[in-house]
């Protein structure tokens, strides 16, 4: 049974031209201890679909689901008070830009000191019995630096924000995100506007939280090459609907979406090399703006088997848990073969 | 000049029809401009409006109240004051002086302001040091003061203490001018257009003025309000009086002893500045949301 | 850290020397008689000043200067009493509004301020005392002090003066001062009061939208909460820097107010002397008033940079 | 094969200011040297910090080098007008949405800097204006329009089509790419291939991604505290 278990997501915003469906039946289903990436090109509903399963989404959008389990909890039966209770603990997030989540007035000791408000019984009867309750705190975020990296833990717990770089921001921001011991744990395009190299240090942080500490871990990007190689399981979505979504081995194997075919043609064959100066394999035509997408499946327009059923909304198909929506799937031809389709 | 004659335009907005799209929709703000209108009404017909002369004095018609008052007289709708005087005639000569005086503080303190912000943001290092230092000084002397002593060199008139305002209001003008300018200058547009060599003056002209219309409005009307009340404020001091004309100010100053006997004196020339300044501020902050509006 | 104060005060002393010029210029243009070519003249003024020597003025043959200073410390007392006032009713109206901005509450206190910036200070001051009239309170409506008290100049603020007397009088005088300071100061901080309103409201709403606010609510921390730990840090130095640089308006409101009730400020000070063709006293005024906004503007510039963060790296950058 | 830019030991101080009376000599970059050809790509690789940005804005005109000298086809640089300057070396800025004036259509963004710059007819500078949009794919009803309803990649192409309008032998680009998704950085790099195959022009870029680079420039520059650490040939 899956961690967190949405089925058929709608999210409608009311707009001065009328109501807008954003989010089109969205699935996504987490297993505990995975790393599951969802991918999707900017302007493409991930970032909503978080704010909706943390809860902080507007007045203005209207949710719908089908079903939205976190473990045994339904979380569409909670008020939005007992929602913000469940973020922190059981749900906690990293976002792009994490300077901008910290106060830029109060040194990081006390913004993280503040993140950690529910040490566990045990934890804090020992430490009140042993040490003073301040360098108990401190010993915890010093340990918990350590877990995600930051070796000189004294210095920046005395610096202001300003005074750090973003990526050691965004290890602080993760460091506040696991120090409740959250089931899971979502990650919305943490390395955004970051160099390689701390990017690459940033997903490794991620990888090794996941294989030591067992932590859940839903990864959004647009990126589809830096974070493929991480993850367990991997949704797509295009345009508000999710496309496809299957193990890893299932989409980078036997893509069956023409959207997952397309990017994964265009990534591979560029990281497989291409001829100098050649130009790159992209999908003709640009995302859909929110005021004018296309009824029935949204990648209709661009797609490149798209036929007169398109405008007809697909239904989700299961394949051995590997869903794909889309009308003209064939696996007969497929069979999860071992020749991939973009050769 | 429209560069694709074949297209159809109809479609497209421009900001600035954009912007007056959404004012529409404020209520508030267009009651607000319905009254300016009204008073600009009076301005310009005030010698038709009035039924007495201002200075006409009735002996036998002393501090009457309004006439809808108990012993008011349709004659005189708003009484009259110790001397006789119609005071709604008075009010109406008051508000064409006062606000027409405002007025020309503020759309002269912005034409030179605009001109002279716009030189203050293209001088560079020592000249720019120097008038930042002479801006400094001169606002740390309050608007009050200069104007008096504007009023002592030039002498007590009415004009005089216009001259004397606009000349007092203008380093504040300048200086909000060119820290605003200073903004909009810093940010990555203006580095594009300079590659696109367009000078620094040509900048601040053609684009960084219709881009920072936001703050204008918020100056301009700060520069109206401090106008209006130098006006009265001065008036109400007894600068600037003269027999013939009337103020605002002035006219309070001159009933506020009868103010017990007949509180319309006072009452009438108040409420009135208060509500011109305060449909003024209703507008500016109307325009200045639907500025906002559009941008978003 | 230093450094900056350095240049704060480098700054002071050139535009105080531009004040200077500025007060001369008038000086010079006063006196009809000039003995001396215009940069001896200047010389010679300011050694005058330097040595305190600011003229005599020629109404009651007093100094200047001590008289000036005397109005100031007046003046600057019902200031104080209307920024006490004011603030501590506007920032928390403030807040709410920027809290619930948009809502009914916050347009009810934005009509509020909006009002109370459209009312014409001098106006209000002579309606004050039939107010208090309509509301049955009896006080006082001129004037600094009961003439019954005779309080000796130490400080020359009447205020701290009045404790002196409390051999004499207990602390009838001083009481007598803070009724006197009532109807004045509530006219005053109209202004202050709105102002503050706008200002909060707006840094509030700003603050509020910051990502790190989202983060602090997802800390699980309540509204109350992030209030006090997180927002006002961040927004006080908005505040008080606006409010800096509305010193010189405060005052020129200040002094009409003073005029209006009569509480011997700078405002009836300079009035009287002019009416009385004392104009000597205007380039002191110059120097007093301006030289007294300049300071402190500074050093609500050097406390701002000493008390936050932010600004701090700001300022070593450039 | 023609030399067009040819920089020699250019290099860029600026004084920070330490204390009240000291300041201190901050290098920016340099003294560096190489050429670029006609038709040829330049990447510039480094840290934030190394200097990268410092340089194309030297070579861009938006600062001025303390020492050294920008030869274009052999002529120094400093010798040249402003606006022949600006006509043959343009740029394309890192964020298109902050680079364009939001109170100016499409057209009027295009048509300023024929004014400023050339003296070419009305008539010439319609021509001008539609064909460069044909040559970024962009249909001309959108040079009616205000950037604020345009999408970021067709904003992308404005910007581009801006660069082109002078018909410039070289092109200066500041991470064009860094914040886009990968179809649409794709898509640019499609544009910006096909354009320099049509007119033959020269780029120089910077780049955060080793492989982009690699894909796109004739010439790798990787900077290191201002001075070029590695120049080499792809």
């Amino acid at each position: 049974m899956p961690l967190l278990d949405i089925r058929n997501l709608s999210i409608d915003i009311n707009t001065s031209q009328g109501k807008l469906r954003i989010v089109d039946k969205a699935s996504l289903a987490i297993n505990e201890g995975s790393i599951h990436a969802f991918i999707g090109e900017s302007g493409s509903g991930k970032s909503l679909i978080a704010k909706v399963i943390l809860g902080i989404h507007e007045d203005n959008w209207i949710v719908t689901a089908d079903r939205m389990y976190l473990g045994t909890t339904d979380l569409t039966l909670l008020s939005k008070s007992e929602r913000r209770k469940i973020m922190g603990n059981e749900i906690s997030m990293i976002f792009q830009h994490p300077k901008s989540y910290l106060d830029p007035t109060k040194k990081i000791y006390y913004q993280v000191k503040e993140a950690l408000t529910n040490t566990s019984i045990i934890e804090r009867l020992m430490h009140t019995k042993k040490y003073n309750k301040k360098s108990a705190t401190r010993q915890r975020i010093k340990e918990l630096f350590h877990r995600v990296g930051i070796q000189n833990d004294v210095t920046i717990m005395s610096s202001y924000p300003h005074e750090l770089s973003e990526g050691i921001c965004q290890k602080i921001m993760i460091a506040m995100a696991i120090g409740n011991n959250p089931r899971i744990l979502i990650a919305d395009e943490p390395t955004t506007a970051m160099d390689a190299e701390t990017q690459a240090q940033i997903f490794r942080l991620l990888y090794k939280l996941n294989q030591l500490h067992k932590m859940t871990i839903l990864l959004m990007s647009n990126n589809f090459a830096s974070i493929r190689d991480i993850s367990d399981h991997i949704t797509l979505i295009y345009s508000g609907q999710t496309v496809e979504s299957g193990t890893y081995k299932q989409i980078t194997k036997n893509p069956l979406h023409p959207y997952t075919q397309a990017m994964i043609k265009t990534i591979v064959a560029f990281d497989e090399g291409v001829e100098h100066k050649s130009l790159l394999y992209t999908l003709p035509g640009n995302l859909p703006s929110s005021s004018e997408i296309p009824i029935g499946c949204r990648l209709g327009p661009r797609c490149p088997i798209a036929q007169k059923k398109c405008v007809e909304d697909p239904e989700q198909v299961n394949y051995k848990g590997h869903l794909i929506r889309c009308h003209f799937i064939k696996l007969e031809q497929s069979k999860y073969a071992n020749t991939p389709k973009y050769k | 000049m429209s560069i694709n004659d074949e297209f159809d335009k109809k479609q497209i907005r421009t900001p600035l029809h954009y912007i007056f799209q959404i004012f529409k929709k404020k209520v508030a703000a267009i009651i607000a401009v319905w009254i300016i209108c009204t008073f600009l009404f009076i301005i310009i017909f005030a010698d038709f409006i009035v039924s007495h002369s201002p200075s006409e004095q009735n002996m036998n018609a002393l501090l009457l109240p309004p006439y809808w008052l108990k012993g008011g007289n349709t004659a005189y709708l708003l009484g009259t004051d110790e001397l006789g005087r119609d005071n709604f005639s008075r009010l109406i000569m008051g508000i064409q002086r006062t606000l027409a005086g405002a007025l020309i503080i503020t759309a002269v303190v912005s034409f030179f302001g605009l001109i002279l912000g716009a030189l203050a943001s293209s001088l560079k290092n020592f000249k720019a040091s120097i008038l930042h230092h002479l801006l400094d000084s001169l606002l740390t002397i309050p608007i009050l003061l200069t104007a008096l002593i504007f009023i002592v060199i030039f002498g007590s008139s009415f004009q005089n203490c216009l001259y004397a305002i606009a000349i007092s209001l203008l380093p504040q003008f300048i200086r909000s001018i060119f820290l605003s300018i200073e903004t909009e200058m810093a940010k990555p547009y203006i580095v594009a257009l300079k590659i696109d060599s367009m000078s620094d003056l040509q900048l601040v002209k053609n684009v960084i003025y219709p881009n920072i219309l936001e703050p204008l409005v918020t100056i301009i009307n700060r520069v109206f309000t401090m106008a209006i009340i130098e006006i009265t404020t001065l008036g109400f001091l007894g600068f600037g009086v003269q027999t013939k004309g009337t103020e605002l100010g002035a006219i309070i100053a001159n009933n506020f002893e009868f103010m017990y006997l007949s509180p319309i004196l006072v009452l009438a020339p108040g409420i009135t500045l208060f509500i011109i300044i305060f449909s003024f501020n209703v507008v500016a902050e109307g325009i200045r949301h639907a500025i906002i509006e559009a941008e978003q | 850290m230093l450094n900056y104060i350095m240049r704060r005060l480098g700054l002071f002393i050139s535009t105080a020397f531009i004040l200077t010029l500025i007060a001369y210029a008038l000086h010079y243009w006063l006196n009809q008689s000039h003995s001396q070519p215009i940069i001896n003249g200047y010389i010679t003024y300011m050694i005058q000043i330097l040595k305190g020597n600011w003229g005599i003025s020629i109404i009651d043959h007093q100094p200047i200067l001590a008289k000036g200073l005397k109005s100031l410390a007046s003046t600057l007392e019902l200031s104080i009493f209307a920024f006490i006032g004011a603030l501590t009713l506007a920032i928390p109206l403030g807040i709410i509004a920027g809290i619930y901005r948009n809502g009914q509450i916050d347009y009810l206190i934005m009509s509020t301020a909006i009002i109370a910036l459209a009312l014409p200070v001098f106006w209000v001051a002579i309606m004050m005392p039939t107010v208090s009239n309509i509301f049955h309170l009896t006080l006082p409506i001129d004037g600094q002090i009961s003439p019954i008290y005779e309080v000796k100049n130490v400080t020359g603020f009447m205020l701290i003066d009045s404790l002196f007397t409390t051999g004499t009088y207990h602390f009838e005088a001083f009481y007598s001062r803070v009724r006197h300071l009532i109807l004045p100061s509530i006219v005053l901080s109209l202004f202050i009061f709105a102002e503050t309103i706008r200002l909060t409201r707006h840094s509030i709403s700003m603050v509020m939208k910051s990502n790190y606010i989202n983060a602090a609510y997802s800390k699980g921390l309540s509204t109350v909460q992030i209030l006090r730990s997180h927002v006002f840090k961040n927004i006080y130095p908005s505040i008080i820097h606006d409010l800096r640089s509305n010193l010189s308006t405060l005052f020129s409101f200040a002094m009409t107010v003073d005029i209006v009730f009569k509480s011997k400020g700078s405002g009836q000070w300079l009035l009287t002397s002019i009416h009385e063709g004392d104009y000597i006293v205007l380039p002191t005024a110059i120097l007093i008033i301006g030289g007294f906004i300049l300071l402190s503007s500074i050093l609500i510039d050097i406390l701002l940079m000493l008390t936050s963060p932010t600004k701090r790296i700001t300022l070593y950058v450039d | 094969m023609q030399t067009l830019l040819n920089i020699s030991n250019l290099c860029k101080n600026y004084r920070r200011s330490t204390g009240f009376f000291t300041s201190r000599q901050i290098i920016a970059f340099g003294p560096v040297n190489f050429t670029l050809e006609r038709g040829k790509t330049l990447a510039l690789m480094g840290k934030s910090g190394s200097g990268k940005s410092a340089l194309i804005e030297a070579i861009a005109g938006i600062t001025k080098p303390t020492f050294g000298e920008i030869y274009f086809k052999g002529r120094p640089l400093s010798t040249l007008s402003k606006k022949d300057r600006h006509k043959s070396i343009r740029m394309i800025f890192n964020d298109p949405i902050h680079s364009l004036n939001a109170k100016a259509t499409i057209g009027t963004t295009l048509l300023l800097p024929l004014k400023l710059n050339t003296n070419l007819l009305a008539i010439e500078q319609k021509r001008q204006i539609k064909d460069v949009m044909k040559l970024v794919n962009l249909s001309s009803d959108y040079l009616n329009y205000y950037p604020n309803i345009l999408s970021i990649y067709q904003l992308h192409q404005v910007a581009i089509a801006r660069a082109m309008i002078l018909n410039p032998e070289i092109i200066i680009a500041d991470e064009v790419l860094a914040t886009l998704d990968i179809s649409l950085r794709f898509k640019i790099i499609n544009l910006l291939l096909t354009i320099q195959e049509k007119r033959n022009i020269s780029y120089i870029f910077i780049s955060h991604n080793i492989k982009l680079a690699r894909h796109l420039s004739d010439n790798i520059i990787v900077l290191n505290n201002g001075l070029i650490i590695k120049n080499t040939p792809v």
